[in-house]
């Protein structure tokens, strides 16, 4: 049964990166990235598990905790980029 | 045995919404839609998968550290979809399809 | 199976390469680059190893892509078009280099083969010395702060030159900040309540498990770069929210230089000492009556110095590209 | 899984060589930094899969005494601080291109030598 979920987060991952490449608009290509580390979470926690060693899911707890910042710096960059740009 | 059956039953179905929300990412015609299949899934895929896990670990460390991570997705990735949304709304990009006009603000 | 997984991880790691290359928008090729780093981390952790992958999750999904875009916000983000160079000459170029690579793995040993010539070397020794000469299970960082200590003095004194470089070439001399500069800089994302909230509640959260990685370094996957590149982003996080004038509060620019500076040398100091006590040059065993407990403190006291060293240099380089305004 | 046993080493050409090529041929700084990481991580591939003994764990020995496989610690080690290193050096190349739009008005290669050339 891991290796079944693990297959669906692999293909979803394959899926993501194919929003991403695909975009239209920069925001797909964000939410796609967004995915994509929500997905890598689960994937090093199942792998963890399945590998016997559970003190690995501190990996994960990195992650989850890591990935939330990336989407905040993408935010700060689009605010910075529209107050500059509105410059006469 | 019960709870073998429940946790794989959970492991199944988080795997099922996992996928069901990478279809809905790339399948839906446009920015809203997508995000929308993304954020739900996203959520729900991760509960019901890292419940399962949970499931099979039993009372343990692995268990403590399990329930921390998925607290702190719960918390971060409804956040992330909510600002990512709020940030193409209000943005003037006219290459966001379906978005309103960006109205004074 | 899990041999199986990871094969798919590598294929998405060529093709999300290719695509970061291709793709003529510099934000998107950055994004690219976070999914790629996401990926890479996934793989290193399939391959065995936890520290590093630990170390690129930190690194590469946090503080890379937040540098990335810090100066992206300074500079065009399109790549010009049509620079009308040729192409088939680079290209021809690295398809020779790769073939050439590929025809020489036929002669290395396949992957985990436990009888190629790596693993016969020092390795062994390591892993059988580390429980004996240090009581630590984590050999990663026996052999990082302890067996190599040298190697690992030269990488911090280098993250230091960084640091100062980027303060150097950005934060020195800089023109002063125009009023939408100032505006710009004393805002950050406090108008986004809900992330603001969420953001402010997980600070706490981070640095406590960055320091809980500094100190459990020598039991679980954990230690000073890896701590150092978390607490950084903690800090980072306060600056994005609250704007670039309060996290510049938090950690003054002269603390901060001496963060970087006092690191690297509590690193040195802790060698000096072991000479002074008649021991080699960071030989830990003599600064304490029992060379085990001498090793532990030393280990302790060098990775706290390398946390603190790469903490502040990342927050510092942040500092640099936030506090700036794009020229016009 | 014999036939993929080289599959690793592989990857880490086809990535070594891609970045290689954003480095040498494309004109844009960011592009040519972005390049150099693909680069480094390639690099860092190669390093951690011949650090992977098979049936082994990573390093971090759980009950002394028991008899276990553990991969190799010491590439984990050097790749571990190449990591920081790395994004260490790339925020420098980073502010350097900053600089350089600021004083030039672009960060394409070619445009920066323009004005040598005409001389």
């Amino acid at each position: 049964m891991y290796y079944v979920v693990t297959t669906a987060i692999l293909v979803t991952m394959a899926l993501a990166l194919v929003r991403a490449l695909l975009g239209p608009t920069v925001y797909d290509r964000v939410l796609a990235v967004n995915m994509f580390g929500t997905k890598t979470v689960l994937l090093v926690a199942i792998v963890a598990f399945l590998s016997g060693r559970p003190d690995f899911l501190d990996l994960a707890l990195a992650y989850a905790l890591i990935n939330f910042v990336g989407v905040l710096a993408v935010l700060e960059f689009f605010r910075k980029k529209r107050h500059f740009e509105r410059r006469p | 045995m019960i709870v073998d059956a429940l946790s794989f039953t959970m492991l199944a179905l988080g795997g099922f919404f996992v996928f069901m929300g990478g279809l809905g990412a790339l399948r839906l015609p446009d920015l809203y839609t997508r995000m929308h299949a993304a954020s739900l899934t996203d959520s729900l895929g991760t509960l019901l998968t890292l419940g399962g896990i949970m499931l099979q670990a039993g009372w343990s460390l692995a268990t403590i550290k399990l329930l921390t991570i998925l607290f702190f997705l719960m918390m971060t990735g409804p956040t992330a979809s909510y600002a990512l949304a709020n940030a193409a709304l209000l943005s003037d990009d006219k290459d966001a399809p379906g978005a309103p006009p960006a109205t004074g603000n | 199976m899990v041999t199986a997984f990871g094969i798919a991880l590598l294929t998405l790691l060529v093709v999300t390469a290719v695509a970061v290359v291709v793709t003529p928008n510099l934000f998107v090729a950055v994004m690219l680059m976070s999914i790629f780093s996401l990926l890479m981390a996934a793989t290193f952790f399939i391959l065995d190893a936890a520290d590093v992958a630990l170390t690129e999750a930190a690194i590469g999904a946090g503080m890379s892509t937040i540098l990335f875009l810090g100066a992206l916000a300074l500079i065009a983000e399109r790549e010009a078009r049509g620079s009308g160079r040729r192409r088939w000459l680079p290209l021809a170029v690295i398809a020779l280099t790769a073939f050439t690579i590929i025809y020489a793995t036929f002669d290395k040993p396949r992957l985990g083969d436990p009888s190629a010539p790596v693993h016969q070397h020092v390795a062994p020794w390591y892993l059988e010395q580390t429980p004996v000469l240090m009581e630590m299970s984590n050999v990663v960082t026996a052999v990082l702060a302890s067996f190599r200590a040298y190697d690992t003095l030269g990488e911090v004194l280098v993250i230091l030159t960084a640091g100062l470089g980027v303060m150097l070439i950005l934060a020195n001399g800089r023109p002063d900040l125009s009023r939408q500069g100032r505006a710009a800089a004393a805002t950050g994302l406090r108008h986004h309540l809900i992330p603001r909230v969420v953001g402010q509640l997980l600070i706490p959260f981070i640095v406590l498990f960055g320091l809980y990685l500094q100190f459990h370094g020598e039991f679980g996957p954990g230690g000073g770069f890896q701590a150092g590149a978390i607490i950084a982003v903690g800090i980072v996080l306060h600056a994005l929210l609250e704007g670039e004038a309060a996290g510049r509060a938090i950690l003054p620019t002269p603390l901060l230089v001496g963060m970087m500076a006092g690191g690297a040398l509590l690193y040195c100091a802790v060698g000096i000492v072991g000479m002074l006590l008649g021991g080699n040059f960071l030989d830990y065993a003599v600064l304490s009556a029992d060379p085990v407990a001498g090793q532990q403190l030393g280990i302790h006291l060098v990775e706290a110095g390398v946390g603190i060293t790469v903490t502040s240099s990342l927050v510092a380089a942040f500092h640099a590209f936030a506090d700036r305004e794009p020229a016009a | 899984m014999k036939l993929f046993g080289l599959y690793n080493y592989w990857v880490f050409a086809l990535l070594l060589m891609i970045g290689l090529y954003a480095v040498i041929a494309k004109p844009n700084l960011v592009k040519k930094l972005l390049g150099l990481s693909i680069f480094q991580s390639a690099v860092f591939l190669l390093y951690i899969s011949m650090a992977k003994v098979d049936g082994g764990t990573a390093p971090i020995i759980q009950h002394a005494g028991e008899p276990q496989v553990f991969s190799n610690p010491l590439p984990h080690v050097l790749i571990l601080t190449a990591i920081v290193v790395g994004i260490s050096t790339i925020a420098l190349g980073l502010a350097v291109v900053v600089r350089i739009r600021e004083e030039f008005g672009t960060i394409e290669e070619d445009e920066i030598q323009a004005p040598d050339r005409d001389r």
